[in-house]
């Protein structure tokens, strides 16, 4: 039990490994080095799940964390400190986000071996994925949020370099400057609210920041006017927001289709877009105390409902994922909103597992087909089998049918949304966000079994196409990593029950495992935490504390006044979330399996053209941003450039020289050069007269003459 | 004190018979048994030349599995004679713009520069003419006379096969007598003085007593010596002023007669000299390996005997060495000089020092034996 | 006995060489008289018992000096040549001419001169010592000066030859353009 | 028995002659033939002194040193000469008349 270097330093350092071999060797290695990728995730995954069961079944408290920390450099000069320190910091929640990242990885590389087989750009591919996996595991392991930030623009350049992978092609380099360029913009408020929090506390570690909260150090400190707090948390906020496509950041997504499937697997579903909310979690105490948490619910719940509208009239199958994906993010941000931490945690697991899995299944019909135009499709059910199987449970549980994933934690995100909106006694401006979110949870189910309907059943409609089509056998590669990520797609893995609910509990109370371990961070237990070195041991520290249990009475949270009322909330949701899931399949089969109503397209085309330009965000940011303001911006500055800099500043430098320049030349040709130079020539040639006879240049002269005039100093001698 | 012939003469008991017959004349003595002395020596080294030309033919024959010279008197024996008479009796031909002066004096300086280091070369430990202080130090000194010489000879001639073979013995001879100066510097260092009779000394005794022996830098500094000693005396595989297929003949290619005559012999008995002092320096001289109790004559007879023997026998390693390798180039010869003998040697010297510093100037037969 | 014999040769092999190198109008035939002149000084040397410098006199300008020199003229070309440039001397050829020869004399003489007024009262002040005929090695005891009293100017020399030695390499070298 | 004078009136012609070589040849060679004259007589006379005046050694070094100095001048003296050849094409001592090219 103790956390070395050794036991920790492999998760992220393997897959850094994987990435410098192939990065310089790749091309010597056989088959460019991919097994050397997937064994490197495989190593990570073996160290993360070590420390998983650590940490779940029930070796330490559930408040326990390791935090280790070494330092980086120490500029202190005296009173002045000025050091930084880095360090690992693993808590329940990183402990399991680490199981899920590794895991998720691995599945998605082993996928990779075989869908880029053959792929030109293979080397290339597998180059990048064990880096982007390494920078996932490095930010989850970040202890602060220095580290955290060089991890996150780690994964920014990866994304990148996956999504143009394929650079050739024009729109795949769009795509990833796109998403480069938009992540940017709350990549530069992320690292603002991190130089705020530095200026200020004179540390960014999560710790220090939440003993800050405690102590109360953020009362009265103020950035720009705002409070510290709500500065901070905003930008960090706004940091996730990009890395998580919130709302007005989300446009980057849909276009990161254009890298391999596997690529945006791993970008979409366990990796880089669970990071903003990733962050979002770990500075809520910072949001709570900035008072961002409606601001957050608000902006999640517009980014569930949008993207959900959106995705009702994608036909590339790609596209749906993508915004089912923005969609679902939303749900997440909601439940940082409402307060619901540890289910929007366990969406992120939940959402991670079964996206993966979806997406896995969206390459391997893309494969199977070489086409990603739903329309084409049809009736693949008997083609692919086992995809089929895989798909079909992961769209259940998207969709919040019952006994999968799904349900079990966007239920909960759904009814304390409920809660919050309609019985915390808030304003009625709240209410926007349940009624939001339960509209995006119908259409989720609907174009989710959309998506379904047109893919898998009913009769192929591009005969070519089917009959081309591969018949997919069981293989190690293609879709036994589909077949594992569906069994964790069931609701039982995560909540010890088929359904999430209180009643009808299968394991008893510790199996209600997510609940306990995962719980907002108490910030008063922070203060003066001891610092623990790298090679300490954590036993001592472990048998102190004891361990937490599931009181199922009460709840882990204590006795709540309003116990009642989220008792009943929950109960209204689960039901409202059973009913909503399936209407929105009832209607998806009424309209594309039964064609009893005519498709979404047909009913409401006046929306649907704007939709389908996905509410007009691009043109509005390239025709009206873009264009108009930064062009107009460019245009004054130009005019400040040369109208009143060259103008005045320049041209008037000039006119000054000009005036110093006439002066300078008087004084050179009367005084330098008529006094000075011709005087000094002509001083000059009257000693030349003279010396000319003597300095004649011939050596032999001299010699005659130093002979001379010793003999004739010898001869005046005395002697 | 400088130790002569005449000074290791005058220990014994004939020598004031000697000096009664001169009318106590001392200095008329001591000129008569130099000159006499002289005499010998010239003579003796003479002959060796001369036979060292019948030598290297006939060695050159058995090499290359010939039968070479046979006719004139026994095995050919009397070949150099003929030759000696050839070369006297042709027409004695000089260039018309030849440089009279010095076309003469080539010959000679070479001739007398030879002759001049058989003043110390220590045939016994008395049959040499002196055993200068500086005795090492001189020959070196006055065998670049050979390398004027032939410059000189090079020049004179007044053509271009010569100027070149002139010029290139003058710089292989100035270049190569750095590594031979100082691997005989660290023979110097070992013996504790210069003189011929000190160094010869100091190895008496058993082949292991000799310097060569000493340390391992005295080992690799015998074969510095000798392959610079080679170049110096224009052997080959050194042979480039001279080299016959490029420059005709080199410096001496308008020489006729008894002119040529001069440089062939000067360059045959420069070899004995140098063969004399590697075995002087390096193989223990004319050192009998044990102590017997004999009369003058017959030990001095026997030393003498002794050290031409190991002298031939280097004389044969060097007519051999010169019939089995081909000639090298002229860069490849300065890079020889330049880049691997004078570093080398200078590695040489210091790591002699550094032995003598450290095992207090034992010898490895003296640490091996004890002492 | 020897050594007067010795001193008679040297000197005159000395005094003549050096009058020829003086005179001769072939400058590489001034160069082989030099080489008779500095011989003839090494001889001088064994006269006074330096049998160390004499064989060093030897060793270096032998081996070294002359044939430099002989190489310089060689490769300088024996061409007479006249130069264009008017002097106090007038136009003279490479290898002088009388009235080059006639200053050269009288600035001779002038030295002699001085130099005879000088030694002679140098003489006249300081009476040789006497000392006996024999000739003491001086190669130990040259050894020991070196390294102890004269160390520096020892250890100087050493410096000033790798100077030149470098020097005269750069200087010599032909430059590329 | 040699005296003093004799080695310094030797060594006073040589020394007269490498000064009448050194004033009256134009020949940049023949003017350090001359320099090497000089410096031998200047060398012999230390040893005479050593021997007949001092009777030490330290002449001896004197002349050693004048030796070595000799050869390192006559070196670099003949580089120069070589490269005053080589741009000139003479080697007049007149002239040398530039500082530079």
């Amino acid at each position: 039990m103790e956390y070395t270097v050794g036991s920790i330093a492999p998760i992220f350092l393997s897959p850094v490994i994987a990435f410098v071999i192939n990065a310089f060797f790749g091309r010597r290695l056989p088959r460019h080095g991919d097994w050397l990728a997937v064994l490197s995730v495989f190593i990570s995954f073996i160290f993360s799940a070590r420390i998983f069961s650590d940490f779940v079944f029930g070796q330490f408290a559930t408040d326990y964390y390791v935090h280790k920390t070494f330092t980086w450099f120490d500029l202190s000069h005296g009173a002045q400190i000025f050091k930084v320190d880095m360090g690992i910091y693993i808590d329940n929640m990183a402990a399991i986000m680490l199981l899920m990242v590794s895991g998720v990885a691995t599945l998605i590389h082993l996928f990779s071996v075989w869908y880029m087989d053959h792929d030109e750009r293979h080397g290339r591919f597998f180059t990048f994925l064990p880096l982007f996996t390494s920078a996932m595991l490095g930010l989850v392991l970040s202890d602060n949020l220095f580290s955290l930030f060089i991890f996150w623009e780690i994964m920014g350049f990866c994304s990148y370099s996956l999504i143009g992978i394929y650079y050739e092609k024009e729109k795949a380099g769009d795509a990833s400057i796109k998403a480069f360029m938009t992540t940017r913009v709350g990549d530069v408020f992320l690292l603002l609210g991190i130089v705020a929090l530095w200026m200020v506390l004179g540390s960014v570690n999560y710790v220090d920041i939440y003993a800050a909260i405690a102590e109360g150090k953020f009362a009265g400190q103020s950035v720009l006017g705002i409070s510290l707090a709500t500065f901070a948390g905003f930008c960090i906020f706004m940091g996730g927001m990009g890395k998580s496509a919130q709302f007005p950041l989300h446009v980057w997504l849909p276009d990161a289709m254009m890298g391999p499937t596997p690529g945006s697997a791993l970008i979409h579903a366990a990796t880089m877009v669970a990071a903003g909310v990733y962050l979002a979690l770990r500075m809520y105490p910072l949001m709570v105390l900035g008072e961002l948490t409606t601001f957050i619910a608000v902006i999640g719940a517009i980014t569930a409902f949008m993207a959900a509208t959106i995705a009702l009239v994608q036909t590339d199958i790609k596209a749906v994922l993508a915004f089912s994906t923005i969609s679902q993010l939303g749900f997440m941000m909601i439940g940082v909103g409402v307060g619901s931490y540890n289910a929007a945690f366990m969406h992120l697991i939940t959402h991670a597992v079964f996206k993966a899995c979806l997406f896995l299944s969206a390459g391997s019909v893309i494969h199977a087909i070489h086409e990603q135009e739903m329309p084409k499709m049809g009736g693949l059910r008997k083609k692919l089998p086992y995809t089929f199987l895989a798909m079909m449970c992961c769209t259940l549980a998207i969709s919040g049918i019952p006994f999968f994933a799904g349900f079990v934690s966007k239920d909960r995100i759904l009814g304390d949304a409920l809660y919050w909106g309609f019985m915390a006694g808030q304003g009625p401006f709240h209410a926007i966000v349940p009624i939001l979110g339960f509209s995006a949870a119908l259409l989720t189910a609907f174009y989710m079994f959309r998506l379904m309907f047109l893919t898998f059943f009913g009769e192929p409609r591009d005969k070519h196409i089917y009959d081309h089509a591969h018949k997919e056998h069981l293989s190690l590669t293609s879709n036994v990593p589909l077949l594992i990520l569906t069994v964790f797609t069931l609701g039982f893995w995560y909540a010890g029950t088929l359904t999430g609910q209180s009643f009808g509990k299968v394991f008893g109370a510790k199996t209600e495992w997510f609940k306990i371990l995962v719980e907002a961070p108490k910030v008063e237990n922070f203060v003066n935490h001891p610092r623990q070195a790298f090679g300490s041991t954590d036993t001592a520290e472990k048998a102190s504390l004891p361990v937490a249990r599931y009181d199922h009475q009460s709840g882990y949270a204590g006795p709540n006044p309003d116990e009642h009322k989220l008792h009943t909330a929950h109960t209204i949701g689960a039901v409202a979330s059973v009913v909503i899931a399936f209407a929105g399949v009832f209607l998806a089969f009424l309209m594309y399996i039964r064609h009893s109503i005519k498709p979404w397209a047909d009913n409401f085309s006046g929306i649907t053209t704007t939709l389908k330009n996905r509410y007009y965000f691009d043109n509005f940011y390239v025709d009206i941003l873009i264009k108009k303001g930064l062009l107009g911006l460019n245009r004054f500055l130009a005019w400040i450039d040369m109208g009143i800099y060259d103008r005045y500043a320049v041209d008037g430098m000039a006119v000054v020289n000009r005036t110093l320049y006439k002066a300078s030349k008087w004084f050179d040709n009367v005084v330098v050069d008529a006094i000075g130079v011709d005087g000094t020539g002509v001083a000059v040639n009257l000693f030349n007269l003279v010396l000319r006879i003597v300095q004649s240049g011939k050596i032999q002269f001299y010699f005659i003459v130093l002979i001379t005039v010793l003999a004739s100093y010898i001869w005046t001698l005395n002697i | 004190m400088n130790q002569t012939v005449v000074s290791y003469l005058s220990q014994y008991e004939f020598y004031d018979s000697l000096l009664a017959l001169f009318g106590n004349n001392q200095g008329l003595l001591a000129f008569t048994i130099f000159l006499i002395v002289a005499l010998i020596i010239v003579g003796l080294c003479a002959t060796i030349g001369g036979l060292g030309t019948y030598a290297e033919r006939k060695i050159s024959a058995d090499l290359q599995q010939r039968i070479g010279p046979n006719r004139v008197g026994p095995y050919g024996l009397l070949q150099f004679l003929a030759d000696g008479v050839k070369m006297m009796t042709k027409e004695d031909v000089m260039p018309f713009t030849a440089d009279k002066m010095l076309f003469y004096l080539a010959p000679m300086l070479a001739l007398v520069g030879v002759f001049a280091t058989l003043a110390v070369l220590p045939f016994s430990s008395g049959f040499a003419m002196a055993d200068l202080n500086v005795g090492v130090f001189y020959l070196i000194a006055i065998s670049s006379l050979v390398g004027l010489a032939v410059f000189l000879g090079g020049y004179a001639s007044n053509s271009k096969w010569s100027m070149l073979g002139g010029m290139r013995g003058a710089s292989q001879i100035i270049s190569y007598e750095i590594p031979v100066t100082i691997s005989i510097l660290a023979i110097t260092l070992l013996a504790g003085g210069m003189s011929f009779g000190t160094i010869v000394g100091m190895q008496k005794g058993l082949p292991i007593n000799w310097f060569i022996f000493h340390n391992p830098f005295a080992f690799i500094a015998f074969f510095v010596f000798f392959t610079g000693a080679l170049a110096e005396t224009n052997r080959a595989p050194f042979d480039l002023p001279e080299a016959e297929s490029e420059l005709v003949s080199g410096y001496h290619t308008e020489y006729t007669g008894m002119r040529f005559g001069f440089f062939a012999l000067a360059e045959y008995i420069e070899v004995f000299v140098v063969c004399g002092v590697a075995v002087a320096l390096f193989l223990g001289g004319s050192n009998l390996p044990v102590d017997i109790k004999l009369d003058i004559i017959p030990i001095q007879i026997i030393e003498v005997v002794i050290f031409l023997t190991k002298t031939l026998l280097l004389y044969y390693v060097v007519i051999w060495i010169r019939w089995t390798l081909p000639r090298l180039r002229v860069d490849q010869l300065m890079s020889v000089c330049w880049k691997y003998l004078t570093p080398m040697a200078i590695l040489n010297l210091v790591g002699c020092a550094i032995w003598l510093v450290v095992f207090n100037g034992k010898s490895m037969a003296d640490m091996v034996f004890g002492h | 006995m020897f050594i007067q014999i010795l001193f008679g040769l040297s000197a005159l092999l000395t005094i003549g060489c050096a009058i020829a190198v003086a005179v001769t109008k072939n400058i590489m035939h001034s160069c082989v008289f030099l080489l008779g002149s500095l011989i003839g000084i090494a001889g001088l040397y064994a006269t006074l018992g330096a049998d160390f410098v004499a064989v060093t006199q030897i060793m270096v300008y032998v081996g070294g000096v002359v044939i430099l020199m002989l190489f310089a003229v060689m490769l300088t070309g024996g061409k007479d040549y006249v130069s264009k440039a008017q002097n106090l001397l007038g136009l003279a050829p490479n290898m002088g001419n009388k009235w080059t020869y006639t200053i050269g004399l009288l600035v001779s003489l002038v030295f002699i001169l001085t130099n005879v007024k000088l030694v002679s009262s140098v003489i006249k002040a300081n009476p040789a010592k006497t000392f006996g005929n024999e000739f003491p090695s001086t190669v130990n005891q040259l050894g020991h000066l070196l390294v102890k009293d004269h160390v520096l100017a020892f250890e100087l020399s050493s410096v000033l030859l790798l100077g030149a030695l470098v020097g005269a390499a750069i200087i010599a070298r032909p430059r590329k353009q | 028995m040699i005296s003093l004078a004799s080695y310094l009136v030797i060594s006073l012609i040589l020394f007269a002659a490498g000064l009448t070589v050194m004033i009256a040849r134009k020949n940049l060679v023949a003017i350090l033939l001359g320099i090497e004259l000089i410096l031998n007589a200047a060398a012999l006379n230390f040893v005479a002194y050593s021997r007949y005046v001092t009777n030490n050694l330290d002449g001896h070094i004197f002349s050693l040193f004048i030796i070595v100095i000799a050869a390192a001048e006559a070196a670099v003296g003949l580089a120069i000469v070589i490269r005053f050849f080589q741009i000139k094409e003479t080697v007049h001592v007149d002239e040398a008349t530039q500082l530079r090219n």
